[in-house]
């Protein structure tokens, strides 16, 4: 009993989203059928992919703002290499030497300068947007056809689409990463007092780079994944609602948005939270305009919950 | 061969402050250098350009006469070199060995992955050997202070190092801990390992350092065998001058009763406290870390929401759960144990730090009164003496000693009537313990009711008009004026007066 | 140095000291960015043009200032942008069903300190993470506004109700000194009163400011519903301009106005900054955006140029703080 | 010398269609500009990034600046009428586009609701008689064009019986949302015949979706885009409305130059725009009942007009 209720507000979470579950589900049974999980498990790739970056990032006690917009940047670059060869292997090679250069660029601007990540990574949303419609001539849409965007955006293996055991197999390699090597302890630990990572020999400033670098490179692979899902790109892509989701997700998901504190699995069931409450909108036929209004409050309440069950945990506020 | 420091010719100005100056140091193996000083003598950085966290704008470091460049904390590491910083620098959300191996974690053979299980062990192994009943995979974060700090320590000692520096290592310990560490103390110097230890506890110092070296304003005044010196040679070589004792002026006590409190308890804090401030009384908690005496007097402030019994502060009872805002505009203050968590207002200067709690009280037609405010800010300052370029110097620039004088002068405000004052001199040099000694007594003379929680014996003696001494949360026996009994109070805060 | 006390704390480096720099180069950029301008364009000087661009950064510097005061508390707003256009839509039904220019006013003003209340008492009280409660509130508002304007504009006719927003004295807009008013009203808020020196508390230090008995999360509460309320405020002006009441309006404007109130120095990590940096700040914003505009730049271009000059302030002004402190 | 400087400010520059249109309208002034030697025709386009505060900001300071035209297409009207009388008193010619003004001195309009209506009744002559399930894709809630097109596909629609409206759902004009909910939609709806959407940017993402899942749809468009015109000779794009934004784009530059020589088109200039089909396909229709008085241009001869937006208007549009 005791052991029930410390998993309940430890992963509370997981009973959110299957409470919420069940109740799509009641309002219309086709919400749990394999298909729709199997859209949603499609749909939410590109806010996972977001999500895993931003998680490291916030880890560290910083924040990357240019995630969204830079992978719609990603995924032009992509298209326009894939214009110009016909090919993709060049493109992909491209997006990734691009994103590790942005994540380097934010991370120096960070660990060098002592800039803050959220005006850094601000102004390079702003750039990342403003190139995505500068690199593509004319602005016009580039169609992306071929086996690998079928391939990734389309083919099942087992049942499961490529693209999100994809995303899996990241998060899984992440949580190694995290829990098993000297990396995961050095980001919590740069999180919770980068002054005492320092005394504690902890090189903060590659930690930093490294971080911006890997939410970069996870911003290139969501280009990328966005590319094959749509088979076209275009600037003017909504970046900025990736990454609204993506932040969402990894907060929900009980990441301490001043860093220092999160899981990884934490962070996928937040993810999957935004993903049924995105796909349930649809599939519910909920009226436009109720949208927003029912997003809003869903995260408002799931914060709400949050602290309640917080609060019980909390000895003493001050 | 025995291992050997010296710092040669050290020099470091931070902008126009010349914190240190041709600063020359040495230490050696299996021994005990005591490094003193007063606050801002220069101690800390002096060790932190050794531990890799500043860099040094002059001089040389040699460690067994080779010149070597220490550019980083881990550099120190590297060249056998521990540091225990005056504060805590613990990371709260890794585990006991998570901290203690952080940056040097032990991997499986030949692979990227930390080998939690051989670490946990290592560090169950140390904690097994004195004794310590401490799980290596609990959070730091659920620690307290003093369990953190062993933490610290055993860190430096499970670091291979041949020298370990421990800046005020004590600040945060329990008597019992306290002699714990005296006790490791002792093992590292027979294991051969060098100790630099910054302390101003002239006791501690004494009883177990060979060397001592005294800083004042950046430069090295005195460097002796402690054998061949004395207590007082040291103090005088630290302010340069007879320091002017403090002396506690006595006086009956005739006010009226400025707080009662009757039978209040917190479970797994503090039981059944009754006690009693007059006005212009100076009443003082003591017991040993962990007696829940500050508890008790966070809850008076109103910091503490769920007790029981009653707190009647002039003839009105304060309903638990109020909050501090109730406590401030009925005159109470608080000076908090922890300056820089909730203490000071970084970013702010010294006149908005001294200013705020009474705001109010300076409206002119809605508005703050701007020259009403620097007169009170200058008279504050000017009566705790605090050492400031002027009122618009952030806060955070100062020293630690001029940051608790500011914490002391918002409260000297006329309406004042109850001073609550937790470990008032903490990490205090002597000189500026005095100043504020002398400020606790001016109020007292002025009609303020004080209630101070003290761990250190011979500030209670010092101060005390009256002492309660706790333990485990209850409060043993109560001492009025002159009748202290030095070895009873002891006695009591150690239990040994404890029934059931 | 007298040998009886501790050492004398370091030079100080005062808070003005840096902050002015920034205005300095603040200012400086200003004068390049117009002169650049007014060469590339000579009608970028005249008086009309002027009216227009404070015009259309009126909102800007409305929306700024609530900013400012939360971002002195360490705190960040992202949903100013829908509250205008809720609270506008609160305003303009309320006109049209009661006929009222007054309840209208009241009625856009108060939804607008609802929307802020919600965020106040999330953040304030409960303690959670600003960020994430304004980022639910930011689709909850839109959301709302969608819902209640049912996604249609609603043509407002009431001149009264128009006023604040559409007239102009000559070439001067009404709103021109109706914002300076604000800001001589919010600078006294902010310097001399005891509300304004619990925004630097709590921004500095919130645990030290509940200890002093500052009460900050109430001080929190009331920041957001300010800012709220100065949403109200820029829903009726953006009514008055646009004469009528519209769902998507102020879409973005929590970006710029972070944008603008960064530029302005003021600190993301709450207790540094003044209202002055942040009018400072919008002035460039609103130049460059305003000349970007009339000499046609490709909207792409523009997001790269504002993303640049974000950088480069930021960047310039760590460097020369760098150069100073050597 | 005699100048006509034209100004055209659009509500945004993310859509295919934007771009087409936008960068007709810079070739056709550079095209008019060669080709008639006594007038120096000079132009630019704003785009308000979908804010309207841009919009009216973009909107004064053109006034302010005083060029002979000016075609806006406004976000929402109304909150545009107090600069219509502004720009009129320094002399400019105003033309609303899309959305008609009656205080503008000229609408631009695009016959929403009939081109609409010719795409239902396109469904419904295509259908084949059987059963057919549609879900439809709209536009941002409250958007006038979008609106409108919904109320003529419906219409359409309702000529026959079989098509039956199972889902109707906004994408707000992103595709990326209209990824999501064509997604949605085909897990929901298995027996789903085709998609009909308000403009081809929804088209892309929905036939990408539909061929990666091997379902077999038809996908009905509005626009013109020349990617999806080039999808309906044997793809699975049945119908699509010739609007082509480069040809639009051409002709905001024509009917400019016509006014400055002199010409008064009609006050609400409602923009030619056939309904694209195969041959075939047409015939099929016809023989289904569609009407024969519906103008419909096949796909290589919408495929020529979109690529070089002046070639329907004849010499007199560029020499
Ligand atoms: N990072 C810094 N920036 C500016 N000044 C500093 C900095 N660190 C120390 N100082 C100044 O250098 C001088 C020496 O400080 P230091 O911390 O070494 O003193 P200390 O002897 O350790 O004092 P205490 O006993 O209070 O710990 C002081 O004047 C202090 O204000
Ligand atoms: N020796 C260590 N060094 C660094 N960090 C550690 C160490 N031991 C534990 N941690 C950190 O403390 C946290 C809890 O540790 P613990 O080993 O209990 O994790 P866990 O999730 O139970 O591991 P696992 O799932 O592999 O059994 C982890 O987040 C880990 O990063
Ligand atoms: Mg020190
Ligand atoms: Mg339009």
């Amino acid at each position: 009993m005791p052991d029930l209720s410390r998993l309940m507000r430890e992963k509370n979470i997981i009973f959110v989203t299957l409470a919420l579950c069940l109740v799509f589900y009641m309002i219309s049974p086709r919400f749990l059928s394999l298909d729709n999980m199997s859209a949603i498990s499609r749909q939410i790739v590109p806010i996972g992919l977001i999500a895993l970056g931003q998680f490291f990032v916030v880890l560290s006690g910083n924040i990357d703002l240019s995630m969204g917009m830079g992978s719609v940047l990603f995924a032009i670059v992509l298209g326009v290499f894939f214009g110009m060869t016909g090919g993709v292997a060049l493109g992909i090679v491209a997006v990734i030497v691009c994103s590790l250069a942005l994540g380097f660029f934010n991370g120096m601007l960070v660990a060098k300068l002592k800039l803050p990540a959220f005006i850094v990574t601000l102004s390079m949303l702003f750039c990342a947007q403003g190139l995505s419609g500068l690199i593509i001539p004319r602005g016009q849409q580039i169609f992306l056809m071929g086996g690998f965007f079928r391939f990734v955006g389309a083919e099942k293996f087992m049942g499961l689409y490529w693209s999100f055991l994809f995303l899996v197999a990241l998060f899984a390699l992440a949580w190694v990463v995290y829990n098993h090597t000297r990396w995961g302890a050095a980001v919590i630990a740069v999180g919770n007092s980068e002054e005492n990572a320092r005394l504690a020999g902890v090189n903060v400033d590659r930690v930093k780079i490294g971080v911006f670098m890997f939410s970069a490179l996870c911003s290139g692979f969501a280009g990328i994944m966005l590319s094959t899902r749509m088979g076209f790109v275009q600037p003017g892509l909504d970046g900025n609602g990736l990454l609204l989701d993506g932040i969402a997700a990894i907060i929900i998901g009980g990441t301490l948005i001043l860093g220092g504190r999160g899981t990884i699995g934490g962070a996928f069931w937040g993810l999957l939270f935004i993903g049924i409450i995105n796909n349930a909108l649809n599939l519910l036929n909920v009226e436009d305009v109720w949208h927003q209004v029912f997003k809003g409050a869903v995260i408002l309440a799931a914060l709400g919950a949050n602290w309640i069950l917080w609060q019980s945990r909390q000895v003493e506020a001050h | 061969m025995t291992e050997r420091l010296d710092m040669l010719g050290i020099g470091k100005s931070f902008f126009a402050t010349r914190a240190l100056d041709d600063v020359n140091f040495s230490c050696t193996a299996g021994e005990v250098h005591a490094l003193v000083g007063l606050n801002g003598a220069g101690k800390s950085t002096l060790m932190k350009i050794l531990g890799g966290v500043y860099q040094r704008d002059e001089g040389e470091i040699r460690i067994n006469n080779t010149p070597v460049e220490i550019a980083a904390p881990a550099d120190a590491g590297r060249h056998g070199i521990a540091m225990i910083h005056q504060e805590l620098s613990l990371i709260g959300e890794l585990t006991v060995a998570g901290n203690i191996f952080l940056g040097k974690e032990i991997r499986h053979k030949g692979t990227p992955f930390m080998n939690k299980a051989e670490m946990a062990r290592q560090v169950r192994a140390q904690l097994d050997r004195f004794g310590l009943a401490l799980d290596p995979h609990r959070p730091v974060r659920e620690l307290n202070s003093g369990e953190k700090q062993i933490v610290e320590i055993i860190r430096a000692l499970m670091s291979d190092a041949w020298l370990i520096v421990m800046d005020e290592p004590t600040s945060a310990l329990s008597e019992e801990d306290k002699e714990m560490l005296f006790d490791f103390i002792r093992r590292m110097k027979a294991e051969g390992i060098a100790i630099i230890y910054i302390s101003h506890h002239m006791p501690e110092i004494f009883g177990i350092a060979e060397d001592v070296t005294v800083m004042r304003d950046g430069v090295i005044v005195l460097s002796e065998r402690i054998a061949e010196t004395s207590e007082d040679h040291v103090i005088k070589s630290m302010t340069g001058a007879e320091l002017d004792q403090f002396v506690k002026p006595h006086k009956q006590i005739t006010g009226k009763v400025v707080l009662s409190v009757d039978g209040l308890s917190s479970p797994g804090n503090y039981d059944g406290v009754t006690l009693g401030v007059h006005e212009g009384e100076i009443v003082v908690l003591t017991g040993l870390r962990g007696c829940g005496a500050p508890e008790l007097a966070k809850a008076i402030f109103g910091l503490d929401a769920g007790y029981g019994g009653e707190v009647r502060y002039l003839d009105k009872t304060l309903k638990p759960g109020r909050g501090p805002a109730v406590a401030v505009r009925e005159g109470m203050g608080l000076v908090t144990e922890n300056r820089d968590k909730n203490g000071i207002l970084p970013p702010l200067s010294v006149r908005d730090n001294i200013a705020l709690p009474f705001l109010e009280k300076t409206l002119k037609g809605g508005l703050i009164d701007g020259a009403r405010v620097d007169s009170i800010v200058a008279k504050a300052i000017r009566d705790t003496s605090t050492k400031t370029s002027s009122p618009d110097q952030e806060i955070r620039f100062l020293s630690g000693g001029n940051k608790q004088k500011i914490c002391f002068s918002r409260w000297l405000d006329e309406d004042l009537k109850l001073l609550i004052l937790l470990e008032p001199t903490r990490g205090i040099d002597v000189h500026a313990k005095a100043d504020i000694y002398r400020i606790i007594e001016d109020l007292a003379g002025r009609g303020v009711g004080i209630l101070i929680l003290s761990y250190e014996i011979d500030e209670v003696l010092m101060l005390g008009d009256r002492v309660l001494t706790m333990y485990q949360g209850a409060t043993i026996h109560e001492y009025a004026y002159p009748h202290f009994d030095k070895d009873r109070m002891l006695a009591d805060m150690a239990g040994a007066g404890h029934t059931t | 140095m007298t040998t009886t006390t501790a050492a004398a704390p370091p030079r100080p480096r005062k808070a003005m000291d840096s902050l002015t720099q920034r205005y300095l180069v603040l200012i400086g950029l200003i004068v390049i960015a117009s002169v650049g301008f007014s060469i590339a364009n000579d009608n970028f000087y005249s008086l009309a043009n002027l009216g227009i661009l404070l015009r259309s950064i009126a909102v800007l510097f409305l929306v700024s200032m609530g900013m400012t005061f939360i971002m002195l508390t360490g705190g960040i707003d992202l949903s100013v942008g829908s509250n205008v256009a809720f609270s506008g839509g609160v305003g303009v039904i309320t006109l049209t069903t009661t006929g009222s220019a007054p309840l209208g006013f009241a009625a856009a003003i108060l939804a607008g300190m609802a929307i802020g209340a919600v965020n106040g008492v999330f953040i304030g009280r409960l303690r959670l993470s600003a960020f994430m409660v304004s980022l639910a509130t930011f689709a909850l508002a839109r959301g709302l506004a969608l819902v209640i304007y049912d996604a249609n504009s609603i043509n407002v006719s009431n001149t009264t109700f128009l006023w604040l927003g559409g007239q102009s004295w000559g070439s001067i807009p009404v709103v021109i000194p109706f914002v300076a008013l604000v800001f001589v009203a919010l600078s006294l808020v902010l310097y001399r009163s005891t509300f304004g020196r619990d925004v630097y508390a709590a921004g500095s230090n919130i645990n030290t400011a509940f200890v002093l008995g500052r009460r900050p999360e109430r001080t929190l509460v009331w920041v957001y519903v300010l800012s709220g309320a100065l949403a109200g405020l820029s829903a009726i002006i953006t009514v008055g301009r646009v004469s009528s009441g519209q769902p998507w309006t102020g879409l973005y404007l929590e970006f710029d106005a972070i944008t603008a109130v960064i530029l302005g120095g003021t600190s993301l990590f709450g207790g540094r900054g003044r209202l002055l940096g942040t009018i400072l700040g919008v002035l460039l914003y609103g130049i460059i955006i305003n000349g970007l505009v009339l000499t046609g730049t490709n909207p792409y271009l523009q997001s790269l140029i504002k993303g640049l000059i974000l950088l480069g302030v930021v960047l310039l002004d760590t460097l020369v703080q760098r150069r100073q402190a050597q | 010398d005699d100048t006509l400087d034209i100004v055209f400010i659009n509500d945004g520059h993310v859509a295919p269609y934007h771009v087409a249109w936008l960068s007709g309208f810079e070739d056709a002034i550079k095209a008019y500009d060669e080709a008639f030697d006594d007038v120096k025709v000079t132009g630019r386009w704003l785009s308000a990034e979908g804010s309207l505060e841009k919009m009216i900001q973009q909107t004064e300071v053109t006034i302010n600046e005083g060029p002979d035209v000016m075609f806006v297409n406004a976000i929402n009207v109304d909150a545009f009428e107090p600069l219509v009388a502004k720009a009129q008193e320094a002399g400019i010619t105003w033309i609303a586009v899309h959305s008609p003004m009656d205080s503008a001195d000229y609408s631009f309009t695009l016959g929403d609701v009939v081109n609409g209506t010719n795409q239902g009744l396109a469904m419904c002559a295509l259908s084949g008689g059987e059963p057919y399930k549609v879900a439809i894709m709209l536009g941002q809630a409250g958007n006038p064009s979008g609106e409108a097109r919904h109320e003529g596909i419906l219409k359409g629609i309702a000529a026959c019986d079989n098509v039956e409206v199972v889902a109707e759902q906004p994408a707000d004009w992103d595709t990326v949302k209209a990824q999501s909910i064509a997604e949605n939609w085909l897990t929901q709806y298995p027996d789903l015949n085709a998609i009909s959407g308000v403009t081809d940017g929804y088209m892309y993402p929905s036939i990408a979706i539909a061929m990666n899942g091997g379902r077999e749809l038809d996908f009905y468009g509005y626009d013109g885009d020349i990617p999806i015109l080039q999808q309906m000779t044997d793809g699975s794009v049945k119908a699509d409305i010739l609007l082509s934004g480069t040809r639009e784009g051409w002709n905001f530059v024509q009917m400019a130059y016509r006014i400055h020589k002199g010409e008064t088109p009609d006050k609400v200039y409602d923009f030619f725009t056939p309904l694209v089909l195969t041959e075939e396909n047409h015939k099929v229709a016809l023989a289904n009942g569609f009407p024969e008085d519906v103008q419909v241009y096949y796909v290589d001869q919408a495929l020529d007009v979109a690529a070089k937006g002046y070639l329907e208007f004849g010499p007199d549009s560029v020499k």
